[in-house]
């Protein structure tokens, strides 16, 4: 009844490795059956983390899909320690099963004449954008990536983008170019050269109004993925709406499941 | 053959194992096959469209969960046009959960819910009485009668009340909604409960309190199914913290002829299935062959008779 | 310097935590210094020596506990004669638990506790009314303001009502206990619950139902606290699942002047102590000086106006 | 105020090892202060069981003390997987804490005048009778022990037994050794040939009978440890409570804080 690319799957994956990025992130790499591997960039996993002493998160937590790999039966996470899930998280050991719920939401669309794609990302912002990259490259798409980021230590995923064949920038707050008014400088240029087709980010109040400012001024169109607490993580609880404009008026959308990708100048700032 | 199905009144169900209102929606059925389930029941639905409480609408608690989801609902003309035909493919029955603000309200949606393809309507009588003080219907077994008359009056099919633990007078409430006219009580919604973020010195639910659900409910619910059990002769849906196949046992030992699964399915979507497929083998096991060998064989003796309307811990 | 003293009622206490009646004797001093304590309750007594529940008294419910102690007492004499002697070592204000079956048995026993050596009664309110259909006290605000008002003129002591989680009026249930002469509110007591040995179909308990203690009950406890602290003018002390600092801070943010640790002390005897040591270290680290800084400082703002007396979850 | 041996302590010890002893009990080591290892034979410890997936005890577990060595600092356990609680403490491993209260309770008496002393023990009991064996031993009493298992491959600790120079006595129940008949006619027999001052046991109903009759019937004095569900450990809760026969009749007693070990004539069957 279900149409196969719906399907969700309930799956204990084995953890392959699990390791410190950088001083905040960590990579965590399960092996997973096919099936799962289904997946669309911008969708998610829903993690059930492991119970230790002192760590017993209840809920599970949302993750994107930092990468999935049906080939050789990889997925895999980049995420922050932010309270007791991600910790139990980063206490799992290669070998150790970890329970996954997924793939879940609506992911990113390319469309087939959008030719230039610019990234925008932060942060765990790059775990969601980095599949996004992949496809793009796969479908032979021209993709600039402004990876911004509070030092030049804290970038990542720079040289997955590099191999990618991304054009990239980088934007930093030591350095003092990740302000709203050099970003949108930098992007007006990337828009008067090479022109923009669409614009993708993640998460920020701050990054989405200057993407629907510039997004309004220049037509383009454009996606963000957002967050939300969330328990069930397949549409059926409802905690996890968010407001977004709509020609009736202001509307309730489930991220799980109508997002967590929505257009860019539907969603509203918060 | 070990036979799972369950009388609760005129309804057969094939199975003990049902979702709990508002832990389960057609969404599920991306995960399993939902027609493996013993009955399907829907999200609470008011008349009206209403959009729900403010974000964040759950947090976590030592190892449960609060929410104050605050009944969202695209009302009665999407659940008769949209929602009823969609559960026509499958044969479990449906069961719609409905609630209103008042008496007149809640008995208008009960007759417009009552359609071809409804088998049963779960009444969320633990919603607040907005004609009395705010309190829900079930608080009190004064306002449980009086809503229960009304809602038997207004339609033919099953009534089942679904009680809150939120009261001190379980037992008379729970006779209330049988004089009413109840075919089964649902036991039971969530315990109010709140909880406060130290660094923000914010309550962590935007509407300040909400419903603690999930395994610290569990010794609640059950004695609460247990006292209802006790007092009633309809049958007795067990609901509350249930996410093991022991769990499910022990409700129904204690006298629920079948339960609801809520905040388990959360965590593990497929809890529901395995429960069943557990509770088979269990049987297969320990030489039963219908679920009336284990339904009410607490073995209580004595005790019961003196302390089954204790309504208070000592 | 910090100061983590805090005031109820006419008592000044070193600092805002003392142990949950029940979960504390003279035995704790082999583990620690009970003088580091804000107070010390004893274990309710009762005006004769009683022998208290059949055996199994306690079991574990997912990480919690229910326990059905049933006041075993050595009575009121050993109290005066033995107990409060023996407290004199210590400047800790001593608090007396009390209850009593019927209204003039409370208030005998109330008068019966008033010596020198106690610094406070607190009147276990949450246990069954044998006049009234055994319903606690505290269960309804009538029975709670009628109790209230007989203790209140056996006794000059300050007294300390112990609410009860079992009932759906909570707030007006405080406001009987100050209108009756409260000095302070205990919120609160053990929730009603039940578990069941699936093996032997025997409740785990011997006397069937207990009450439920520990992290599972924090958060309906907490939304009592709270509740309370808006209905009353008079201090709340908060009682239920408190094991970390953190836990202690959610009840004063809350609006409780202090706060009870009961069975944290099971799983942690040092965990009193601990705590004590660790609010001086948050209060430092904060740049609070005195606890009125924290007491009561929850951001409810307009959440707090529509549903402070919502008793019902959604 | 405490006097010291009767002081308490809330102590985080390293587990030193934890590994099978046959197929039903383990023995776990851990390496302790001496301040806490001032104990009695016959008290226990309170322990706080580790949190695992799966199996998240809650209570403290009380546990009869084995062993307990103040010049190597060490404090042993003998136990039985039988639920949760020792599911979860059979899985520490060397090197990690497990946080113990005590010493906790009343030991077993050894009286100057008694010299012949009879140990009657099956399963877990030997755990509690051990150290009054080494305390015996240490006194120059003469030490007899009748072990008393399902089959001998489950019999435990007989060479620990015989190191301290007792008189061993086997019995299981495979041989048909052990029913109550051939119990009372062993008994009878070291009674007749060494004499006996003192009975020492453990937790069984059939035995407390036993040796309640033979008590009575030769005057021989005797002390059973007994077990009963605690919460508190400390004498604080009143949940452990057991009836005994005194002489103003039957009276409640703490398993925790009275006991665990208790006169034999005085212990109640269950
Ligand atoms: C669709 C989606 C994709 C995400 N992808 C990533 C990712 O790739 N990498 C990454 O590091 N993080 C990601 N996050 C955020 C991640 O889910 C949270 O950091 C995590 O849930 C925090 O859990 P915790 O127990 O460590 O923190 P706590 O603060 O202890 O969590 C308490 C509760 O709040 C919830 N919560 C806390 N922060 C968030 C948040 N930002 N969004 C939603 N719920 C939250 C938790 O799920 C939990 O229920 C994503 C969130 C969403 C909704
Ligand atoms: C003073 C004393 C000394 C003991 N010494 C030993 C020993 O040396 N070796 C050993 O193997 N066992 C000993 N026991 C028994 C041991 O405490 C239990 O086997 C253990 O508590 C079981 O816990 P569990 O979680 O594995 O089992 P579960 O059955 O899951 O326990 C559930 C609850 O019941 C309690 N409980 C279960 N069995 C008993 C019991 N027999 N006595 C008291 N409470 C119980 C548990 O503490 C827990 O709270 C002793 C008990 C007492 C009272
Ligand atoms: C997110 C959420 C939403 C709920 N919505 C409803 C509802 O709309 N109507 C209702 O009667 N109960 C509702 N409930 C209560 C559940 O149906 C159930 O009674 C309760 O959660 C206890 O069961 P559990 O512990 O298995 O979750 C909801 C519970 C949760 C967790
Ligand atoms: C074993 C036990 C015995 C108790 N006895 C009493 C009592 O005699 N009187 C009373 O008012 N409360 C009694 N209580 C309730 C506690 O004082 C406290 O209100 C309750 O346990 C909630 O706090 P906690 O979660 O911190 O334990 C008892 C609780 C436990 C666990
Ligand atoms: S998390 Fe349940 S609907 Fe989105
Ligand atoms: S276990 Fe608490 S008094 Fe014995």
């Amino acid at each position: 009844m279900v149409p196969a690319n719906e399907q969700v799957f309930e799956t204990e994956c084995q953890v392959i490795s699990n390791s410190p990025v950088n001083n905040d992130y960590r990579l965590l790499v399960l092996a997973a059956p096919a099936e799962i591997l289904n997946c669309t960039p911008g969708q998610f996993f829903h993690l059930q983390c492991p119970v230790r002493e002192g760590l017993q998160p209840y809920l599970r937590r949302p993750m994107s899909i930092y990468g999935y790999f049906p080939e050789k039966g990889e997925l895999q996470f980049l995420y922050k320690i932010a309270g007791t899930g991600t910790a139990a998280l980063a206490t799992l050991a290669p070998g150790e099963p970890l329970n996954v719920v997924g793939p879940l939401g609506q992911g990113f669309d390319i469309r087939d004449d959008w030719q230039n794609l610019l990234l925008l990302a932060r942060g765990v912002g790059l775990a969601t954008l980095a599949p996004l990259a992949l496809e793009a490259h796969k479908r032979g798409k021209t993709l600039t990536a402004i990876c911004s980021a509070r030092s030049p230590e804290m970038l990542m995923s720079i040289d997955y983008f590099r191999d990618l064949g991304a054009n990239i920038i980088t934007v930093t707050d030591s350095e003092e170019t990740s302000g709203l008014e050099n970003l949108e400088k930098l992007i007006e240029g990337l828009i008067a050269t090479n022109g923009i087709d669409a614009f993708y980010t993640c998460g920020s109040n701050r990054l989405l109004k200057l993407l629907q400012t510039l997004g309004a001024r220049h037509n383009i169109s454009g996606q963000i993925a957002l967050e939300q607490q969330m328990a069930c993580g397949l549409g059926m609880c409802q905690c996890c709406v968010r407001s977004f404009q709509s020609p009736t008026g202001i509307v309730h959308k489930r991220v799980c499941k109508e997002g967590p990708v929505f257009d860019l100048q539907e969603a509203m700032g918060w | 053959m070990v036979d799972l199905s369950v009388q609760i009144g005129d309804l057969r169900l094939k199975n003990p194992i049902m979702p709990a209102s508002g832990t389960f929606s057609e969404d599920l059925a991306t995960m399993l096959d939902i027609n493996t389930l013993g009955a399907l029941v829907t999200k609470t639905i008011t008349h009206g469209i209403r959009q729900g409480n403010p974000t964040p609408r759950v947090c976590e608690v030592a190892g449960s969960m609060l929410n104050s989801i605050g009944i969202p609902s695209k009302g009665v003309d999407y659940f008769r046009n949209v929602t009823v035909p969609y559960y026509q493919a499958y044969d479990s029955p449906l069961v719609v959960s409905i609630s209103g603000n008042t008496t007149d309200e809640f008995a208008q949606l009960c007759e417009a819910v009552s359609v071809p393809g409804v088998a049963a309507i779960e009444v969320n009588i633990s919603c607040p009485n907005i004609e009395e003080d705010g309190k829900a219907f079930a608080m009190r077994p004064s306002s449980t009668l009086d809503v229960m008359r009304k809602l038997r009056a207004a339609t033919d099919l099953p009534l089942w009340a679904k009680l809150t633990p939120n009261t001190g007078e379980t037992s008379d409430v729970a006779r209330a909604a049988q004089e009413g006219g109840a075919d089964a009580l649902v036991v039971c919604n969530t315990m109010l409960a709140m909880s406060i973020d130290v660094q923000s010195r914010k309550p962590r639910l935007g509407n300040l309190m909400g419903g603690l659900s999930g395994p610290s409910l569990k010794p609640i619910a059950l004695r609460m199914a247990y006292q209802c059990a006790k007092a009633v002769d309809i049958p007795v849906i067990g609901c509350g913290g249930i996410s093991t196949t022991e769990d499910v046992l022990e409700y129904l030992i204690a006298g629920a002829s079948a339960v609801q699964v809520g905040t388990a399915t959360f965590i593990n979507p497929t809890a529901m299935i395995r429960i069943i497929a557990e509770l088979e083998a269990y049987m297969v096991a320990y030489n039963f062959s219908k679920m009336t060998d284990i339904i009410n064989s607490v073995r209580d003796e004595e005790a019961a008779d003196t302390v089954v309307f204790m309504e208070t811990a000592p």
